[in-house]
């Protein structure tokens, strides 16, 4: 395999690189990120990264929305779009439900830093909080 | 008339039934003794009915249900057993009598759960005793421990609590890590756990498992209170006084011996085990215990630690000639389980009652007791005579047959322990009487002027003493129902 | 009749129709009737279906009549009908308790909704059971971990708020590493249907993306199964969630978790093949091995007993996985039994924990001081589920140890049985710190006059700890059920 | 911003507009792009709209909080009742086939309810969701 077809062949599977990096950059995010908000864009950008993963490999070129019809015989996979459809609300979900706990974790502690809570915490009850 | 098989469901049920009454009893304490008294009656009563009938060779069995294919929860009567039952039952009933002095005596709390707890821990004794396997026989040997808890704590001092933590701890330690894997492991080899005459394992293991698997489930019986699994005794001694006669003599240490014999008999079976030549290192370790024990004995000031050390000593024999696997020894083994029973209980009943009448606990404070209580040190100088294997107690009887035992097997390690042990135990229990009797009492600033003990308890430890010397006279039944658990 | 024909359907949606209808009907006693109804009429599906399966196999049903593998197919066999009858028993048991111990614990305002999502997370639960079909596992995995994100979040605490919101994170990151694994497995196969992936995958065996596909779905449900060292969430929801929530979570959530996964391993990968092709079986087993001894250390050294028993929780998904990780028959045994049996057990101590702090005012041990004389019959109960914890006989703790020393003893593991027999050990430790703070101190003074739970707790509450010891006793439905359900995973589909 | 008097005309004339764009989307959702989720989606963006000119608490009036509450319910039963219906007539769970006697018509009565459960649900959610985080941090205006 010459040089070129190695980069056409590794150029032919950039979808496969971009979800991977979101997938690395959302978690990243997620772990290493203090702040509650912050952590959940981490979370939403991993989630999304699974999107692609699902989507491109169904996606044909050229092909259409598989609504019956004479003039097309290319048809994406409407499978993935479906699954992913779902995911999507339940990333909605999981989003709005995260955002929720937090406007409440910052009405009862006043603070969004996952640092400062627990401090806040260990020091309400010495002891008893442990990392 | 009742059957052997109902005779049998009832002596478990009948303490438990009794454990029940006593509780809703709890409010008026004549009656809860009562009931105590009426429950150990019944219970003797049901063992005595199944006496004869093992006698003339019959065993009556009961299977109630399978816990898992093949794992069974089931009772049967045998010769071992029944003594056993016998040795328990029947002490029961002094040891109410004495209980019930002593907890007044001394104004005990919690006398309600004592009761409880031990009629409960009479229920899963006699459990042990007839179960028809070694499944049966490890949950209710569980039962014991979990029961006698209570008891051992029973003051709930920071004492009581480090004590109860020993005593489970190593009770249960040992039966878990030790003896489930043993069961589960013969449960593997032989598809049953069922007390066989000849045993399950002959021809499944080699020699080497064989050992293996022997120390697993000797060391899996901490009541047995084998070197080094021991420390659990002298623990529990900060249980009242008529729990550590219950612990100590009757029940659970019993228990831990009956059970290692059962399992050299029907589990392994004599001839597997000497063709294996796998209780030779046993013979060594309970000879170790025997010598050691007795020379802590020797040192412990305080009476009821001595008296522990004793029982682990006195264990040691029971275990050492069931190792010995020759007939005349564990003819011994099964007598010197009846003998230990009643001359123990003795020994502890008048530690219990010096402490109730004198609050002494110590033997260097006992100089001159015994003109003050001079039943309850005749009694405890009979018992200690049987210890020593002297006649006319039984203790003699039973080493008489250990010895020829070792003997015969030419196990000379065995017959130079007995011997040196023997003159340990004189050494330890002998100044104990010349103190009593022919020492002037010292009056320090504690002592006060004292007689007997109630008499509830006198009666009681007279009684026992009786039994040890009627045993040296009468030792038919224990003799042959232990030739019969060997088929001679 | 036809309608029992439709019961793996049923199963599903009368829990699922419950849950609007609270929303609708609000009234806080009506919402819990309706709930309270659903799931004693599930668990009386669940019942049927397990009296089906076990008369006539393996039973499938299609949704919207679309035949599978083209539409979702629920399919219920020994195993998964196993898990609904736990799941709805453990629901149909909580219910009724729940009630009295919400209404201290929770807003009135707030009570609806917590049958609400009550409802919605036992519809999660049952449809990631019975459902064939992998990505639907994924959306009932949501559907149940939203609602109970929700339902701790629900607990009196501040730090509830917070203990929910990591769950939130450590869940929706497993969640989507199970979606990944289930993509991968989609792309590979071409199948959504877990029956036909798991024929299909032979074509593709060995693969890097199956391989790939494997870890995910390893990690992804292990974070949900609280796997050692994956458990970080679980501790702090268990202990600030309310205690109805606590009781109802720990006997079933992680229970379906290890019901996921063991469908993956077996009936869709076959189980040769994830032993053979990566290390599972030593990972799992060293892991399984570091959350018992790890787990039950730390949870002797805890003071609150709610954490103490979810650290406990941890180290009997060790036992677990232990089973898992034999890869035999009385291995899978041990799992599919302590599945159940460990539901049972640490449903009635959370449940019991629940009367504690209602009465005490807490669960710490300094707290519960003297339990046994204020609340004698709660006491004891805790006691008896300790010791199945410990694992000592008659109760059903002793059958799963004594299936996994079995199995270990088949694979001629001898050291492997001693630690399984001392990680009890630890178990003896951390139970009898209860025991001595309940029955060897003298209680709080301000706790005088402190009496026993609301007869409407105490009688759920006492149904399961009566199940802890005849399930120890007579085991012929969970071993049984259990040994059936791995001769099934063990031989394949069949 | 409820002076803004070029904001108040230009809502009042949109949102009919955005309502009636939300119905398209719904029924075309059988032989297009669209359907439920989209339709419910733009129909409470409609809502949201006039909230964020008139205010939230003229919103609420408009369509009160125990409303949205029922709609989310509403929808769910609606949902599930189509499978139910589909057992009754005698199929399987979310069987349209046996909703009409022409199967193919089935498909279409099963899925037009269907649809209409799924908006009902997401609009539904969409408010009840802007309706929490509306409702905390600026106060009620």
């Amino acid at each position: 395999m010459t040089g070129l077809e190695k980069a056409m062949a590794l150029g032919g599977h950039f979808t496969y690189f971009i979800t991977i990096f979101l997938m690395i950059a959302g978690l990243f995010i997620v772990i290493a990120r203090g702040n509650l908000i912050k952590k959940l864009v981490g979370l939403g950008i991993f989630q999304t990264s699974v999107y692609l993963l699902y989507i491109a490999p169904a996606k044909l070129v050229g092909g259409t929305a598989p609504i019956l019809s004479d003039a097309f015989t290319v048809y994406s996979n409407p499978l993935p779009h479906v699954l992913i459809l779902t995911a999507i609300v339940v990333g909605v979900a999981t989003l709005a439900l995260g955002l929720a706990l937090v406007v409440r974790i910052r009405e009862a502690y006043d603070s969004i830093e996952e640092d400062e809570i627990l401090d806040l915490d260990a020091a309400a009850q010495p002891g008893v909080q442990e990392p | 008339m009742i059957t052997p098989e109902q005779a049998i469901l009832a002596s478990i049920t009948v303490p438990l039934a009794g454990a029940l009454l006593i509780a809703l009893a709890r409010r008026t304490p004549n009656l809860r003794e009562g009931i105590t008294l009426a429950t150990a009656t019944t219970l003797l009563a049901c063992v005595l009915l199944l006496l004869p009938v093992v006698m003339d060779g019959a065993r009556p069995a009961v299977s109630l249900f399978a816990v898992l294919p093949g794992l069974e929860i089931g009772f049967k009567v045998e010769p071992l057993g029944i003594l056993f039952a016998l040795i328990a039952s029947g002490l029961w009933i002094v040891n109410s009598l004495y209980s019930i002095g002593y907890m007044r005596g001394n104004a005990e709390a919690h006398q309600t759960r004592f009761f409880v707890c031990f009629a409960l821990a009479l229920a899963a004794t006699m459990g042990i005793a007839f179960s028809s396997n070694l499944f049966t026989l490890f949950v209710f040997y569980e039962l014991l421990t979990l029961i006698t808890y209570p008891l051992v704590t029973h003051h709930g001092t920071e004492k009581a609590r480090d004590g109860g933590r020993v005593y489970l701890g190593l009770l249960m330690g040992t039966s878990i890590v030790f003896l489930l894997p043993a069961l589960v492991f013969i449960w593997y080899v032989s598809g049953t756990t069922d007390f066989t005459s000849g045993g399950i394992l002959a021809g499944k293991l080699d020699p080497i498992e064989i050992m293996a698997l022997l120390a697993l489930c000797v060391f899996g019986i901490g009541k047995a209170a084998l070197m080094p699994f021991h420390k659990w005794l002298p623990a529990a001694m900060v249980a009242p006084t008529p729990v550590s006669a219950l612990l100590h003599a009757v029940a659970v240490v019993k228990a831990g011996v009956f059970s290692v014999v059962k399992v050299i008999v029907y589990v392994f079976g004599i001839d597997t085990l000497s063709a294996a030549g796998a209780t030779d290192w046993l013979v060594a370790v309970a000879g170790f215990t025997i010598v050691a024990a007795s020379v802590v004995a020797l040192n412990a000031d305080n009476l009821k630690r001595r008296l522990a050390y004793s029982t682990i000593s006195q264990l040691s024999y029971v275990v050492m000639a069931a190792a010995l696997l020759a007939p005349l020894s564990l003819i011994g083994a099964v007598l010197h389980l009846a003998a230990h029973a009643v001359g123990k209980i003795t020994l502890f009943f008048a530690a219990g009652a010096i402490y109730t009448a004198a609050h002494k606990t110590e033997v260097s404070q006992l100089d001159g007791i015994g003109r003050r209580m001079p039943w309850t040190m005749g009694a405890f100088t009979i018992a200690a005579l049987s210890m020593i294997g002297l006649p006319p107690a039984v203790g003699f009887v039973s080493k008489w047959y250990m010895l020829s035992g070792a003997m015969a097997t030419q196990h000379w390690w065995a017959v130079a322990v007995i011997a040196v042990s023997t003159l340990l135990n004189a050494g330890y229990f002998l100044p104990i009487i010349y103190r009593a009797f022919f020492v002037a009492p010292a009056h320090g600033p504690h002592d006060h002027p004292h007689g007997e003990a109630p008499l509830l308890m006198v009666i009681a430890l007279t009684a026992t003493a009786a039994g040890t010397v009627l045993l040296f006279f009468l030792p038919d039944v224990p003799l042959t129902l232990a030739r019969q658990m060997l088929n001679l | 009749m036809s309608l029992a024909s439709h019961l793996p359907a049923l199963q599903v949606v009368i829990p699922l129709i419950a849950a609007p209808l609270t929303v609708l009907l609000r009234r806080r006693n009506l919402a819990f009737a309706v709930v309270l109804a659903a799931s004693w009429v599930a668990l009386a599906i669940a019942v049927l279906l397990w009296l089906q399966v076990a008369e006539g196999g393996t039973i499938s049903y299609a949704i919207g009549s679309w035949p599978p593998p083209w539409g979702i197919e629920y399919r219920v066999d020994r195993l998964s009908a196993f898990v609904l009858v736990l799941v709805s028993g453990i629901a149909a048991i909580v219910l009724p308790y729940s009630r009295a111990s919400i209404e201290a614990e929770v807003p009135p305002q707030q009570h609806y909704l917590f049958y609400t999502m009550f409802a919605l997370c036992l519809t999660g639960l049952l449809g990631i059971t019975i459902t064939g079909d992998a990505f639907n596992i994924f959306v009932f995995l949501e559907v149940s971990s939203l609602s109970t994100y929700v339902l701790i979040a629900l607990g009196r605490d501040r730090r509830a708020l917070l203990a929910s919101y990591q769950y939130l994170i450590m869940g929706t990151i497993g969640a989507t590493f199970i979606v990944i694994g289930i993509g991968l497995l989609y792309l590979m196969t071409g199948t959504l249907n877990l029956a036909d992936m798991g024929r299909r995958i032979a074509m593709v065996q060995g693969t890097r993306p199956v391989l790939a596909a494997l870890a995910f779905l390893t990690v992804g449900i292990s974070l949900k199964l609280a796997l050692f060292p994956l458990h970080q969430w679980l501790p702090n929801a268990y202990t600030y969630a309310p205690s109805a929530v606590t009781a109802f979570l720990a006997a079933t959530a992680t229970k379906v978790a290890v019901y996921v996964l063991l469908r993956f391993y077996y009936s869709v990968f076959g189980g040769s093949q994830v032993f053979e092709q990566l290390p599972m079986q030593e990972m799992l087993l060293l892991l399984a091995l570091a959350g018992m001894f790890a787990a039950s250390t730390v949870a002797i050294f805890q003071t609150d007993l709610k954490r103490l028993f979810a650290y406990s929780s941890v180290a009997q998904i060790g036992y677990i996985m232990l089973g898992l990780s034999f890869d035999s028959q009385s291995g899978l045994t041990a799992t599919i039994v302590h599945l159940f049996n460990h539901g049972v057990t640490k449903g009635a101590i959370f449940m019991l924990l629940g009367g504690v702090a209602l009465k005490m005012g807490g669960t710490s041990l300094a707290r519960v001081q003297g339990l046994g004389q204020r609340m004698p019959w709660t006491s004891l109960g805790i006691v008896v589920c300790g010791l199945s914890l410990i694992g000592v006989p008659g109760t059903v703790g002793f059958v799963s140890k004594w299936y996994l020393l079995l199995a270990a003893f088949e694979k001629g593991q001898w050291w492997l049985v001693f630690l399984i027999v001392a990680s009890s050990l630890l178990a003896v430790a951390y139970v009898w710190r209860f025991v001595e703070a309940a029955y060897l101190r003298e209680p709080r003074a301000d706790t005088a006059g402190v009496g026993e739970a609301p007869w409407s707790m105490r009688l759920p509450t006492a149904v399961l700890v009566v199940a802890t010891l005849y399930f120890g006793l007579n085991t012929a439905f969970t071993v049984g059920s259990a040994s059936n359900a791995a001769a099934l995973l063990m031989g394949g589909l069949g | 911003m409820r002076n803004d008097l070029v904001l108040r005309v230009i809502a009042k004339l949109l949102i009919p507009f955005i309502l009636l764009f939300a119905l398209y989307v719904q029924f075309h959702g059988d032989f297009g792009p669209g359907g439920g989720f989209q339709a419910g989606v733009i129909l409470a963006v409609a809502v949201i709209f006039y909230a964020l000119i008139y205010g939230h608490v003229d919103a609420r009036k408009v369509v009160p909080e125990p409303l949205v509450e029922s709609m989310m319910a509403l929808g769910v039963l609606i949902y599930a009742g189509v499978g139910v219906a589909g057992l009754l007539l005698g199929g399987n769970y979310l069987d349209y086939f046996v909703l009409d006697p022409n199967p193919v018509q089935g498909q279409h009565r099963g899925i037009f309810w269907v649809e209409v459960g799924v908006a009902t649900t997401v609009s539904g959610v969409m408010l009840k969701v802007f309706y929490m985080f509306a409702r905390r941090g600026g106060g009620d205006e």
